[in-house]
């Protein structure tokens, strides 16, 4: 098929506190690299290409056409990244969930710095520290100064940092709905309205959901899959077993469920949902099938770690965004 | 982008109550700075006539599209002022309260304290306000067709008031003749009417009235629609479907006699002199009152709540049992002037007009009162013996004395309990009444509204909501039929506006909400896999929206943006004056 | 042939009908043989009874009386063996009908006569139609009335609410929580009561009494006479700066005299309308002609006028509904209980005062003391009982006071049990009661439920009480352990009665309606009329008509409102039974009778 | 039952066993309940119960439990009933049960005993001296005829019903104890104090009592009529008129109904005053006919007095209300044996 | 030195507000650091909106619906009371004191009993001290 001949896009991929996996699902595409390639050239990439962030510093501001910026924002490092990615393209967009609501990374939000530091540099079993050695910022050796990025305290989203232009979530991304939005901007198709979630539903998980569901969710305890014999057909929240998908944006096929697991909730709230968590607290507590207070108490104390659960991969973003001490 | 927003804020003094703990003229000044905010008054009464001038004055002057006026409680004044809002053109429902009077000037002693608060409770109604929308009230049109299930006294009384009324009635009876239990009935308590001379005219009456359409032999599957267009089809005796179409339901569809063969203490079906006070009351009515063997019984027992007030059985009480039993009595020492009769009872519950005063009659009739305990230790009715000169003996601990004795009786009456009828369950389901333990219907309000249920335009009456006596299902179906009789006059119902609403490209199909509410107003569409909210069912409650784990659910009026954006006036203001 | 038997059993219900008369009335029905009264026939033996039916050829008989029921199953066996129908045995009951004395001779000759030809009274003496004044007059703010007005004013029709006192609410407004749900009276009350007051239909004249009712169904002339408020209701802010600077006090209605309030006031907090108002018994001016502090501190100018005077006023309806409740029963009467004598003995209404939390101990259970100037009141600053007595059937179930059963009193003495336990969870309640009625729905559930609270509930009716050791002692039988039990509590409730209004017989008698002997207004049927009357256009609702609960007269004031909503939509209403002429129902029956032989 | 109400006036059917009458009672305690109790067994039929039952005895009719009863069942009537039934229960001969039911036999009797009286009379001549001498001696022998045949005899069977039938098995101590206040009460009845209101009708009673017992002591054993002795003389006059006036205002207030107790009076109550008063009236006149000396002219006055003096003695006191007296007062003896077996039951069981 | 806490309260239209209502026409005094707002019923109160307090600055929460049984709804204050108690669990995994959030039921008659609440509250919730969630979500690093 003959194309018509476009200018090329610039494009860039970078990725702050983040697994590698969203990355991945770029290289995913498989096959039709070729028609990101054909379509856009990769301008910044590091796990991909030797572009330095010097490089990166000397385009002219606006420069890249478009840049996908997964993993949140975690040391001075991903911060001066995201900032300097900002002022050099025209859209960044938040892809995955670490960009978008904290992701998985965030879950350090229940801890502090100093509490992280000791867990990793002193009380891991495998640990020998005597000298209470923490990471320095700025360590003087007779060759000069190292440096080592600042380990913030808090884990942030993106757009806690920066302007964000479009949501691409999941963890990772679908990658069908990455060449879907890449090819979107490539051809000029209209964009959605800034700070819209792209490459994902405004249905929730339910609405793809195979799962047989019905009206009659009362609960009177949780499980956890592992806790249950999983009949393979009826809702989750139904057998009891906390499912996010009721307020997790669909998009991503079902991935989990279709492997018997219920959603965690990577794919992010909802339009016109704040704090995912929050909804998801509420419908949960809705179906607890008690009226006294200590029968609830019960209930409630069969999920284990609430915050972990209803937050898993939204700390960050949700409403108090950390544990404060 | 947002279209622009003109609000106008009017801080009322209410004399020197809010005046004089709350510096007002401060209030609006501040409040005037706000965003949206085009004008900010003080005055003096805002709710007088001079008051509600002004607003309507501004709304047309300034082109104000939204009001707030922090005065007194919304309780007291929120009508007021939405009709103000109404007479100058606008929504009433762009329109919001902020309370600085009950909850602010008279409840707070500290002046600088109090202004800053009512600031910041202000600023939260502007907020609000700015996320208002206009609502339209709305009605639905009242089919003036009524159906009453039920065609027992209390189906008969409502059938009457409404179709005397002039307007259409459809009377539901499952059995093949109307009247229902009273139509087994000899007297009624306690003045010993006759209930054939009661029951026969009310049935010539209805059968007369060509307002009323009987169906005999019929039963009710399902009944589709809402509060004014109800629909059924039903298939009479004649087997041949019918269509009805109504705006309303009355459910009178009674009671059923307990069964006492359950309770193996009385030998009900074992012993035969052993009878129910309904076969008693038949053999009244035929003027006969013999044992099996055919002879006038010596000595009568009349054992009280069966089946009644005891946790084996019914925990209730039958309400109705005593004075039948008292009427028994009466009417055995007419027939009968030299048999014992012997009332074995728990508590002597003659609570109606004139009810005591025939207890006090009876008593005097040489008729011996026994007392049992009921919830522990019931009588036992055994087979006499030859030398008893009886047939049977009933042996129990006689409370009043202390005794144990052995009560000789040719015959017992076993006054059995009241209990729901085997199809209640049926009923409610296809009117979408609820039912409580006891399988008697659920009224809306067991006191201030104790024949409407919590579906509109579904009432139950008489025995079926719990057990009753005449005049009091009577008076109760003629509630029911008040209540129609109104919404008939005015031929439409108003519906909750502030109800809540599905946003069908949101909604995932989880179902979450449809058990939350408690006047089943949502449902799902199973084609579409969305929840529907009908909005004529919708209370407004919001319980919904705040369960609703998608987002998809707005509570009208009390939409998450509205009030988020309160707690979010109510907040930034109150930081900001208190670093002042 | 029918045969006639007048009974005069006496059953206690004793009229004055003129039995002479119907006798020789009966005498001269068509197809009426012998006439009998009960002591000329063998009524004590059924077979000499048989044999003179059948002597006498009798098909059918006619017993008349005041409740000739009473004989009805022997005459039926009777008739049985003489080998006839026993639904031959018909009614003719005066009071069914409401003859009870003799000014009602002519309606008893017309039972009789109806009966006789095989026609039911209320059929043959259905009045006429006519016109119907689309507003309703309903008289009596308490629950029953408030309910009435509501239906009626929903319906889209203008309803006039006079009301006695300064507020809407009666006596339901007083409690504090309702049995069994226990949900409080105040939060179902008040929304019913805003809803009244702000119902664009509904004209509520508070501080008004009823003085006289002309013409006839379906167009009545009212006089209602507004007393002085001296308060003006429409510039009235309710601000309360009158009562804080008020000068004089009175024991507070609404508080039933366990605390004080000024002489300008409001009733309560929720009063509808939300005015104040002058007690002119107790206001300096009024009495000593000066002092009007309440004019110098009142902000609106003019609304306040202590001189003001009662006015009349007249209006027209078609409709009136009576909802005038009750009063409770005056404990005093019974000198045994100390009512008035120990302080400590209150009253249950009293007590629901003292438990609600708007009452004068914010809801907490305190000994009744005096204050400075003597008065007897309840307040915090006296101790707390720890233990009590609650007495049941006050006034009632009592051939020296009431004979009737109040029908509410079991079940609010178990919920005051209750909330005393709930105040005070370490308190002792004693209940002495004669049978526990819980009759309604949930009540015995209730009961039950109170029984596992630790409550101790003794069957035996306490007779006196006694002052001893400081305390009261109560003295019972507790006759289900058959032990004497002298029982020394700290405070003793008694669980007063219901009782007509001093005024119902005067009310009753502007009305046309009649009275029960204890002054209760009487239905048309006890059956089935259980609220309308024998004037047309008059309907009674709630306690007027005998004792009942929240649920019942709720239910009374709605069917009431069915008959007015009736005759309106209908737009004719019919006429009073009372006024029909005899001749007329003679003539209605002969014509019922000979169609029915056509059809047969 | 319906023997009962051949006893007195009965509306007990009416009874809604509230207890109100036992709790209204002052001379109720623990152990020691009626009347409710009482009208259980007889509307229950429990004959047994109520003959074996002391309680009727301790009632002293004050009128308070039939006044506030709310049934008017009149249980105080029923308690009266029930004391006149028992005393023909207690009777061995069963005169007593004969003339309380039937008034003919009554008056059959009395006339029966007037007619012997004065055929004694018409066999002495009617000489004063010697009817009076046989008076005197009749009265004398009459007295220990009636105790030792009837009365004595009466109150064993009474003994027998209320302690041994009813199986009361009371410390042996307590019989020494309740004999000392058998005499206290026989003489004070000083239980009817306890009732409230009751002092006024207490000393009335204790007056008559007192002059009742000082007339038979003066007539009988210091032969008022034939002693010369002025203190005896003057004591006669004392007592003789305290009975009469007594027994007079006792009447008068009957007749008024003033008081709760008297409302239902039977014919036999009627004759026990009629013919106290007539006993202290003649007794009297005679010794003031005696003193102003008239009697020889008018002796149909000392007949009239000796027939009255023998219709009491042998018919009112053996099966007439005087057994009250008696029974009564061995009634409270009987009912602290009942006390003292409960407390010594409780004992054991504790 | 003292603080004044702000105390953000969701009250249910039929019991508890007109509770607080009665509170204003008896002309009970209370701490002035509560500040209403009205929802139809303790049901609708959706934990967004609490946690949206504590964002805007709040130092307590206090929810008052009608006593069990009575809810104007049937039941929409069950339906409150399983989310406070889950929202609790969460609160003291955030680090939240459990008594910066209240639910209490308060009837229409209650008027006292309001008052006597918000006074108790708020001295609970000032012995708690500020609540810094408002000032560390705005100054995360």
């Amino acid at each position: 098929m003959a194309k018509e001949e476009k200018p090329k896009i610039k494009m860039a991929v970078y990725w702050g506190a983040a697994c590698g996996g969203c990355c991945v699902s770029v290289l995913d595409v498989h096959e039709k690299l070729f028609d990101v390639v054909a379509a856009a050239d990769l301008v910044f990439w590091p796990i991909a290409l030797d572009i330095k962030y010097k490089d990166v510093e000397a385009m002219p501001d606006g420069d890249i056409d478009l840049t996908l910026y997964n993993g949140a924002v975690r040391n001075s490092e991903n911060e001066r990244l995201a900032k300097l990615l900002r002022q050099k393209s025209k859209i960044l967009v938040a892809y995955g969930s670490c960009a978008h609501m904290g992701g998985i990374p965030g879950l350090a939000n229940f801890s502090t710095r100093e509490e992280l530091f000791e867990r990793i540099y002193d009380t891991t079993e495998s640990t020998e520290n005597p000298d209470n050695i923490r990471p320095q910022p700025e360590y003087k050796v007779p060759e000069g100064v190292l440096e080592l990025p600042e380990f913030y305290n808090d884990v942030r989203t993106l757009n806690q940092v920066v302007d964000v232009d479009y949501y691409l979530p999941g963890c990772p991304p679908q990658t069908e709905r990455l060449v879907e939005v890449f090819m979107a901007i490539v051809t000029g198709a209209e964009l959605p309205s800034k700070g819209s979630v792209v490459g994902a539903l405004d249905k929730s998980q339910c609405d793809e959901c195979p799962r047989e569901k019905s009206d009659k969710k009362l609960v009177k305890r949780f499980y956890r899959p592992f806790e249950i014999e999983d009949d393979g057909k009826t809702c989750f929240l139904e057998q009891g077993v906390i499912c996010l998908g009721p307020a997790t944006r669909g998009g991503c096929g079902v991935r989990c469920i279709e492997g018997n697991a219920p959603c965690r909730g990577c794919y992010g709230p909802p339009p016109d949902v704040p704090d995912p968590g929050a909804k998801m607290m509420s419908a949960i507590a809705t179906m607890i099938d008690e009226n006294d207070p200590e029968a609830i108490e019960k209930v409630i104390d069969t999920i284990d770690d609430p915050a972990g659960t209803f937050y898993r991969f939204s700390l960050p973003g949700s409403i108090l965004r950390r544990k404060i001490t | 982008m947002e279209e622009e927003k003109r609000i106008g804020v009017y801080v009322c003094w209410c004399g020197t109550n809010i005046a004089k703990m709350v510096d007002v003229v401060d209030v609006a000044k501040e409040i005037g700075k706000l965003p949206n905010v085009v004008i900010a008054k003080d005055y003096k009464y805002m709710c007088s006539d001079p008051g509600q001038e002004l607003i309507i004055k501004d709304i047309k002057e300034h082109n104000l599209d939204r009001v707030v006026v922090s005065a007194c409680s919304p309780r007291i004044h929120e009508l007021t002022f939405r009709k103000a809002l109404q007479n100058a053109g606008l929504n009433p429902y762009m329109f919001e309260m902020a309370n600085i009077r009950e909850q602010v000037s008279w409840v707070h002693t500290d002046r600088g304290e109090a202004t800053r608060k009512a600031k910041s409770l202000v600023a939260a109604a502007v907020n609000r306000i700015t996320w208002h929308e206009s609502l339209d009230k709305r009605t639905v049109d009242i089919n003036p067709a009524t159906m009453i299930i039920g065609g027992g006294i209390a189906g008969i009384s409502a059938a009457l008031e409404i179709g005397n009324s002039g307007r259409k009635i459809f009377l539901i009876e499952k059995e093949n003749k109307l009247g229902g239990h009273l139509a087994g009935v000899d007297l009624t308590f306690p003045y010993m009417y006759s209930a054939d001379q009661i029951l026969k005219p009310l049935i010539k009456q209805v059968t007369n009235n060509p307002n009323i359409e009987v169906f005999l032999n019929t039963q009710i599957d399902e009944v589709f629609g809402y509060v004014g267009n109800f629909e059924t089809k039903i298939t009479p005796g004649d087997g041949k479907e019918v269509e009805l179409k109504f705006g309303n339901v009355i459910v009178a569809s009674g009671l059923k006699p307990y069964d006492p063969g359950g309770i193996e203490n009385y030998g009900y079906g074992k012993l035969p002199n052993v009878i129910t006070s309904l076969e008693f009351e038949q053999m009244l009515k035929k003027g006969k009152i013999v044992t099996k063997e055919g002879a006038e019984p010596k000595n009568v027992a009349i054992i009280h709540c069966v089946g009644s007030r005891n946790k084996d059985y019914h925990e209730y009480c039958s309400r109705i049992c005593c004075m039948t039993a008292l009427k028994f009595s009466n009417q055995l020492r007419s027939a009968l002037p030299d048999t014992n009769i012997f009332e074995c009872y728990a508590d002597i519950r003659s609570f109606g007009k004139g009810c005591e005063e025939f207890y006090a009659q009876t008593s005097r009739k040489d008729i011996m009162f026994l007392m049992f305990d009921q919830k522990n230790d019931l009588p036992r009715i055994r087979k006499a013996e030859t030398m008893d000169e009886c047939d049977m003996l009933i042996e129990f601990n006689e409370l009043l004395s202390g005794e144990d004795i052995e009560v000789p009786a040719d015959m017992v009456v076993l006054m059995v309990a009241l209990e729901a009828q085997e199809n209640a369950r049926d009923i409610a389901h296809a009117v979408g009444v609820s039912m409580c333990g006891n399988e008697f219907y659920i009224e809306r309000h067991p006191k201030l509204d104790p024949v409407a249920t919590t579906t509109d335009g579904v009432y139950v009456v008489g025995g079926c909501q719990s057990p009753k006596d005449i005049p009091d299902s009577i008076s109760q179906a003629r509630a029911a039929a008040a209540r129609i009789l109104a919404t008939i006059n005015i031929g439409q119902v108003e519906v909750e506006v502030t109800t809540a609403v599905v946003n069908e490209d949101i909604c995932c199909g989880c179902q979450t909400c449809v058990n939350v509410c408690p006047y089943t107003a949502i449902s799902f569409d199973e084609e579409k896999g969305v929840s529907v909210v009908n909005e004529v069912l919708c209370k407004g409650c919001g319980t919904c929206g705040s369960t609703c784990p998608t987002g998809a659910i707005r509570s009208r009026h009390f939409t998450d943006k509205q009030i988020l954006s309160q707690i979010e006036g109510l907040m930034s203001t109150s930081i900001e004056l208190q670093e002042v | 042939m029918t045969g006639i038997i007048f009974t005069k059993v006496d059953n206690g219900y004793s009229g004055a009908l003129d039995y002479n008369e119907l006798f020789f009335y009966a005498k001269g029905i068509p197809g009426v043989g012998p006439v009998w009264y009960s002591t000329d026939v063998p009524l004590y033996d059924k077979q000499a009874m048989a044999d003179l039916i059948k002597e006498q050829q009798l098909k059918r008989i006619v017993v008349a009386g005041d409740t000739p029921g009473m004989v009805k199953p022997f005459l039926t066996g009777a008739m049985v063996i003489a080998g006839n129908n026993p639904e031959d045995v018909v009614l003719a009951s005066f009071r069914e009908y409401g003859a009870t004395d003799n000014t009602k001779i002519d309606r008893a000759k017309g039972i009789l006569f109806c009966i006789a030809l095989g026609v039911t009274f209320a059929e043959a003496a259905l009045p006429e139609e006519t016109d119907v004044q689309p507003d309703t007059l309903v008289i009596g703010g308490g629950i029953a009335g408030i309910q009435a007005s509501l239906e009626i004013a929903n319906g889209n029709q203008k309803v006039y609410l006079v009301e006695r006192t300064g507020t809407l609410g009666g006596h339901m407004a007083m409690f504090d929580k309702t049995f069994p749900t226990l949900d409080c009276a105040a939060c179902i009350l008040t929304p019913k009561m805003v809803e009244v007051g702000q119902h664009p239909n509904i004209e509520i004249l508070t501080y008004s009494e009823v003085k006289g009712v002309t013409g006839e169904p379906g167009n009545y002339k009212v006089k209602i006479l507004n007393k002085a408020r001296r308060v003006d209701l429409a510039t009235c802010i309710g601000c309360g700066i009158c009562t804080e600077k008020c000068p004089a006090k009175a024991p507070s209605e609404f508080d039933n005299g366990t605390t004080l309030r000024k002489a300008i006031y409001i009733p309560f907090p929720q009063a509808v309308p939300n005015k104040y108002l002058i007690d002119a018994d107790s206001c300096t001016y009024v009495l000593k002609g000066k002092c009007g502090v309440c004019v110098k501190v009142c902000p609106v100018e003019g609304c306040i006028d202590l001189d003001a005077k009662d006015q009349e006023m007249e209006i027209t309806v078609g409709n009136i509904i009576v909802a005038t409740g009750f009063k409770p029963f005056d404990a005093g009467k019974i000198e045994r209980f100390g009512y008035g004598k120990y302080p400590q003995v209150i009253t249950s209404l009293e007590l629901e005062r003292l438990i609600n939390a708007a009452g004068p101990t914010e809801g907490n259970i305190h000994f009744r003391s005096q204050d400075k100037k003597g008065n007897w009141i309840f307040s915090v600053e006296s101790g707390m009982p720890k233990s009590f007595a609650i007495i049941h059937c006050v006034g009632s179930r009592d051939e020296n006071y009431n004979k009737y059963c109040s029908r509410v009193c079991c079940m609010y003495s178990l919920k005051l049990a209750h909330l005393i336990k709930e105040k005070l969870e370490d308190a002792d309640v004693f209940e002495y009661y004669i049978d526990m009625r819980a009759f309604g729905k949930g009540y015995e559930e209730f009961y039950e439920r109170i029984e596992n609270e630790g409550i101790h509930i003794v069957r035996g009716r306490t007779a006196k009480i006694e002052e001893r050791n400081g305390r009261l002692m109560v003295r019972s039988e507790d006759i289900l352990n058959d032990q004497l039990i002298e029982q020394e509590v700290d405070m003793v409730v008694l669980s007063i009665g219901l009782e007509p209004r001093e005024d119902a017989a005067e009310l009753a008698e502007m009305l046309g309606i009649s009275t029960e002997e204890e002054g209760w207004f009487t239905e048309a049927n006890y059956n089935t009329d259980p609220v309308n009357t024998f004037v047309g256009g008059i309907t009674i609702a709630g306690v007027c008509q005998g004792p009942k609960d929240i649920p019942d007269a709720v239910a009374q004031g709605s069917a009431a409102a069915a008959r007015v909503l009736q005759s309106i939509v209908k737009g004719k209403i019919k006429k009073s039974i009372k006024d029909m002429p005899l001749e007329k129902i003679e003539e209605k029956a002969k014509q019922f009778s000979n169609s029915m032989e056509g059809k047969s | 039952m319906k023997e009962m109400s051949q006893y007195g006036m009965g509306t007990w059917n009416a009874c809604f066993h509230c207890g109100n009458c036992t709790a209204v009672c002052s001379l109720t305690e623990e152990g020691i309940l009626f009347p409710r109790k009482e009208i259980r067994a007889l509307q229950m039929g429990l004959e047994d119960k109520l003959a074996t039952s002391v309680e009727p005895w301790l009632c002293y009719y004050c009128g308070d439990c039939t006044e506030t009863c709310p049934r008017d069942a009149n249980p105080g009537e029923l308690m009266m009933s029930v004391r006149r039934w028992l005393t023909a229960k207690y009777d061995w001969t069963g005169l007593a049960g004969l003339f309380y039911k039937s008034l003919s036999a009554l008056i059959i009797a009395f006339v029966l005993v007037a007619i012997g009286i004065v055929a004694m009379g018409f066999v002495k001549d009617f000489n004063s001296e010697a009817v009076m001498y046989f008076g005197h001696i009749l009265e004398f022998y009459l007295i220990l005829t009636v105790f030792t045949i009837i009365l004595i005899p009466n109150i064993l069977r009474m003994f027998y019903f209320t302690v041994i039938k009813a199986k009361v098995n009371a410390p042996f101590g307590s019989y020494i104890a309740a004999i000392g206040n058998l005499i206290t009460h026989m003489f004070t009845q000083v239980k009817t104090l306890k009732c409230d209101k009751q002092t006024v009708r207490w000393l009335e009673h204790f007056l008559l009592v007192m002059g009742y017992l000082g007339l038979l002591v003066i007539t009988v054993f210091l032969d008022w009529f034939g002693t010369e002795n002025q203190i005896i003389i003057y004591m006669g006059y004392i007592t003789g008129g305290l009975v009469f006036v007594f027994t007079f205002l006792l009447m008068i207030s009957r007749l008024s109904k003033a008081r709760e107790l008297n409302k239902y009076s039977q014919p036999t109550d009627w004759f026990f005053i009629i013919w106290l008063f007539l006993m202290g009236f003649t007794a009297f006149l005679v010794r003031l006919f005696i003193d102003i000396d008239l009697l020889n002219d008018h002796f149909w006055i000392y007949m009239v007095h000796l027939i009255v003096v023998s219709q009491w003695g042998m018919l009112l006191v053996p099966f007439g209300k005087w057994t009250h007296f008696l029974y009564r007062s061995f009634a409270v003896s009987f009912a602290n044996l009942k006390k003292a077996a409960l407390i010594k039951k409780l004992a054991t069981a504790a | 030195m003292s603080y004044e806490p702000t105390i953000v309260a969701f009250l249910c239209n039929w019991c508890s507000y007109t509770g607080a209502d009665l509170a204003g026409t008896s002309r009970m005094k209370y701490a002035s650091n509560v500040r209403i707002i009205r929802v139809m019923c303790s049901g609708r109160v959706d934990p967004t909106f609490v946690l949206s307090a504590f964002k805007e600055g709040a130092d307590g929460v206090l929810i008052c619906g009608c006593h069990p049984g009575d809810c104007h709804y049937h039941e929409g204050n069950y339906k409150c009371l399983r989310r406070y108690h889950l929202l609790q669990k969460y609160f003291q995994q955030m680090g939240l004191d459990k008594d910066r959030l209240r639910l209490e039921w308060i009837s229409a008659s209650e008027g006292r009993q309001f008052a006597e609440l918000v006074d108790s509250y708020t001295e609970t919730v000032k012995n708690l001290g500020p609540c810094k969630m408002k000032q560390v979500i705005e100054t995360l690093t």
